[in-house]
């Protein structure tokens, strides 16, 4: 697979969390951080330095460190609550629902090395539901960060919104997608790439392998716009049925289960007001065991997965 | 996904009860135990029948453990806690969180009571659109400080205002109340133990020990006892007592000598007060008949 | 709304449920229950009091109810584990995860009270969240039975289809719907009447709904299919391919969200298979204060509310 | 949805080295806590050495928890419960869960041992489509009972089969292991109280005390001391053993003595036997360089 996004340079967005994070606690002292004996894995060693008191580890209790997170909404901060995502959605399930999210406390969500990051620990330790399961609360705004720069700019964005807020971190290397000048709005998805014959839909790390995708259906003729939809919760219900409207066909592509996640967000919008094709790829069933990469080749979560789906949907394949 | 917010009426500060409250209240506050006792029993006893006719005119309600939570409510509200009726989002307000939010009934009578809003309100409690849902909601009801009603909920919101009151070098204080039933929740344990370990001094913790649950006696369900070496354990100053007992109840209430969080265990009767319900498990939601009602009405005035 | 069903005699599902339950204890000594406390809430007195060792009642504690019926599993029962659906599903939800469908137990899982029935207590105790949190489980079937007569079909599949299932168990009251005759079977939609321009699908308490709202628009000329998909997973996809190649248009009833439920499944298998026009019907949102009946016609889930989205998605509005 | 199986050649029985085991295994378990020491001792080390390799050869690991639970694993699979590893279904087996998940490697290492697998899959460790998945999944592995991985997970699972086997009237027992930073779960303090409502006296769970977790030691992070009042007050017999003491840890592993279900504190070495990982919470889940894998073997054959 020798294309462009693919070669280019990779990057960790835990680290940008946690930088973005500490220059928003030094200018706010409002934000803390809570974690679940996750100060290393959340990386936020060098926040916990510089803000000792700040850094409130409840040790391996999610549905504490919830609850905890709340109230210290409650007392006026802003925190952002931060541990592997498996365990911070499934095992304080609850606590988001009628503490975060229904009672309606700016806590920030921080889903740590989701989807199938974990790799080899296995599906304990993926987070392919978390998409499903977060959709599935009233109120709850869910950002998916593709590259460095929209990572950065979710930490602001939640901070400054108000609102409870999960935002998926993730540990999977991935390449630079995004403009400069790309807008990162709720409800906004980030057009980046023109196309008029199909369009990939695609979230976090298959933002990059949807470009690669449209760049090989490009050498065949096959004009795939590309939309990063970044934010699964409030979607771009316009974009997608512009999409739908003005280029006949959809793929969408996630590192999650299709139950309720960004496929399914998709195709509701699509039927109820254009329908048209749509292919969903993601995550199948819990994984067998294999590092982040092979399970992500092994499910078509590829550039390669994506273009075939795109020529599926266009009767090409 | 959005939340629709309530097309209800929202509810608002009555101002008279809202005066009175902050002068009484003060005075109960500055009070001994002893001297403060007789009076905040009068206030529960109203607050008793409040509670009738509020589950009364709802068809629906918990009333058991809001007999039983009755005191240590009054006692908290009006005689330890400096709440704000008419500012209920006071940033230095003293904090009151009910876990057990099935009660709800009992709250909302207390707040009521202080004036968070009219007493005349309660007769919504549960009627359609009304902010006075069947579980305690912040949006819709002043005075409350996060949504209960799922048990386990209330005690780590409260470790974590608790502790947010310390990081900001704050006064107020943070009383929980929860149910003994609702100690079988784990996560109470998970919160017992970060408070012991940030050494919260400024948290009460409040078990209505009535010794009843939903279904069953707690120790036919699953046992709790020792319960006082339970909280022990756990790294907190243990205070048992009659929770039915004004002077005892305000005497735990007062803040921790140890530095450490304190846990009081309120010895208590469900449907204290009125003879027929007390601690008979089928009054945990049964919902008393009119002539139920006035009887239990009559021996709530003597 | 003088209509057939909605002036038909109505049932309290729970009884059937529990007597079902008995039934089969009877008959296998394998057969337990597992609760929180809710010994009655769960209509299991009778049972407790025929078995009482086979009640096992674990207090409020659902996170250990959920994984002592694992063990009970391991052991070589077939725990029938039964607590208010919000509670079951949110507080238990990583125990339903990893202890029953990886680990790949024959756990019953029995969400009393689903949906808004618990009408005045409020959102906390709703379980409009439950469809689309265990459609994100893998390998968990789910079952939501439309009358007494499928509430007894779904114990009894659920007792020896030695697998993971998740039932939801109506306590608001519903008339009966299910012919004698009707299948019930995994992946097999029940089809109640026959129809041509338009399906409605639906669950649970919207199947006599749609029943309802399917004669009304026959009064219209409009010819209504309707479906009670009873198993959310799986679905019956041929079904729902069939409709909309068949009627072209589909309506989705539901007492829940639509981020991952009964709706957003159709519309999976819609887009995929055949795009035609597709109106959801489910909970916008943490409902108000009210009683189950009165929510259900604050958000539309009625007899009108299905017949008006039909004619919507029709274009005869 | 449908759980898509494992496409990996799946795990058998070692007939030798099991064969080998039911034997050996029977003289220990029929052996006092004294005499079976030095050869529980001898397995122990021999499958340090395995985890070690193991470890290396995935590249991947948690590496201080495998050692410091090694001797109770051993003591337990080999000197206490009677296993099967030609029939690993079989109904009367008695029961072992590691609930600390991440310490698969010496789970695995040790059910080689007794001849569940053969130990040169062991080499198979977190590879593609390996069953040795890098937390125990029980389709895979035989002799796993319940899938782990998740903290707090296999206590209430423990607690439901230890229940399982007192309504079926078996004898079988079962012996859960946990971490002590798990004991930070609310959902162990829930199982707690249910085992000891039940009286499950066939039920042991052990706490591998080794007083880190992930990020720093316990009591710096949230402290669980003291650990054996907290066990006391919730209903267990306690017992505490230097846990690297196989006739200690034998001992302990001893039946119920007060009908009550048992909890033994095991003080352990989190890294133990490899001098420059113990007690280092940076060995939590680093991976050894060859030189270090090196080095750390010839320490064990001492
Ligand atoms: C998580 C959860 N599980 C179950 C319930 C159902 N429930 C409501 S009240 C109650 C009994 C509570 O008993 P206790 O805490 O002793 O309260 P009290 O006796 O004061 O009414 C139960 C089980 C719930 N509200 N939340
Ligand atoms: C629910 C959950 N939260 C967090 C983790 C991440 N985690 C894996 S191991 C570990 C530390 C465990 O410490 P301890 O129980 O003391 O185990 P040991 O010291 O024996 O390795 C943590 C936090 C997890 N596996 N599960
Ligand atoms: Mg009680
Ligand atoms: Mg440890």
């Amino acid at each position: 697979m020798s294309t462009l996004t693919q070669q280019a340079a990779t990057f960790d967005c835990r680290t940008d969390f946690a930088d973005e994070l500490i220059t928003l606690a030094r200018a706010d002292e409002r934000i803390v951080a809570v974690c679940n004996d996750s100060v290393g894995s959340s990386n936020l060693v060098k926040f916990r330095d510089e803000f000792p008191d700040r850094l409130i580890n409840v040790g391996i209790a999610e549905q504490d460190m919830v609850g905890v997170a709340a109230g210290l909404a409650n007392a006026g901060f802003i925190p952002f609550t931060s541990a592997a995502a498996p365990f911070l959605t499934g095992r304080a399930m609850e606590q988001i629902k009628a503490d975060v999210a229904y009672t309606h406390r700016h806590v920030v969500l921080c889903g740590q090395s989701p989807g199938m990051a974990y790799g080899e620990l296995g599906p304990t330790h993926h987070s392919i539901e978390d998409l499903s399961w977060m959709r599935a609360i009233p109120g709850l705004e869910i950002i998916v960060p593709a590259d460095p720069s929209q990572m950065r700019s979710a930490v602001r964005w939640a901070a400054a919104s108000g609102k409870p807020t999960y935002i998926r971190v993730p540990r999977f290397k991935v390449p630079a997608v995004t403009p400069d000048d790309a807008p990162f709005e709720a409800g906004r998805a980030v057009r980046l790439t023109e196309g008029s014959d199909v369009t990939l839909i695609a979230i976090g790390t298959m933002v990059s392998r949807a470009l690669d995708a449209a760049a090989a259906l490009g050498r065949d003729g096959i004009s795939a716009r590309v939309l990063n939809m970044t934010f699964v919760e409030p979607l771009d219900a316009d974009a997608v049925v512009a999409a739908a409207r003005e280029t006949g066909a959809i793929v969408t592509a996630e590192e999650g289960l299709l139950s309720g996640g960004l496929g399914a967000a998709v195709a509701k919008v699509v039927a109820e007001n254009h329908p048209v094709a749509v292919r969903m790829l993601g995550v199948p069933a819990f994984a067998p065991t294999g590092s982040a990469a092979f399970l992500l080749e092994h499910f078509g979560l590829t550039a390669d997965g994506i273009a075939g789906a795109a020529r599926a949907v266009l009767g090409r394949a | 996904m959005t939340t629709v917010l309530e097309p209800a009426a929202p509810l608002q500060v009555d101002d008279h009860a809202a005066h009175v409250y902050q002068q009484r209240s003060a005075l109960l506050r500055a009070s001994s135990p002893a001297e403060a006792a007789a009076e905040l029993k009068g206030i529960a006893t109203a607050v008793r029948r409040d509670i009738l006719t509020t589950i009364q005119s709802a068809g629906m309600g918990h009333v058991g453990g809001d007999l039983s939570v009755t005191d240590l409510l009054v006692t908290a509200l009006w005689g330890t806690l400096r709440m704000h009726p008419a500012d209920p989002g006071h940033p230095q307000r003293d904090r009151f969180v009910l876990s057990k939010g099935h009660c709800a009934a009992a709250l909302y009578s207390t707040l009521a009571s202080c004036g968070f809003f009219p007493r005349a309100r309660l007769s919504e409690f549960m009627a359609p659109l009304s902010p006075l849902n069947g579980h305690p909601a912040r949006l819709k009801v002043p005075g409350v400080e996060t949504n209960s009603g799922p048990l386990g909920h209330g005690f780590p919101v409260a470790a974590g205002i608790a502790l947010g009151a310390r990081l900001r070098g704050e006064a107020w204080r943070t009383i929980v109340v929860l149910g003994d039933g609702e100690m079988q929740e784990g996560s109470n344990w998970e919160a017992a133990m970060t408070a012991a370990h940030y050494r919260l001094s400024n948290l009460t913790a409040v078990v209505d020990r009535n010794r009843l649950q939903q279904g069953a006696r707690t120790e036919d369900t699953t046992a709790l006892d020792p319960l006082d070496a339970k909280w022990e354990s756990f790294g907190f100053e243990v205070r048992v007592i009659d929770g039915h007992d004004h002077q005892a109840i305000k005497e735990a209430y007062a803040p921790s000598t140890t530095g450490r969080p304190v846990a009081v265990i309120a010895n208590t009767v469900k449907g204290k007060g009125v003879s027929f319900m007390e601690d008979r498990v089928e009054w945990h939601h049964k919902v008393p008949t009119d002539e139920q009602v006035r009887l239990a009405l009559e021996e709530l005035t003597r």
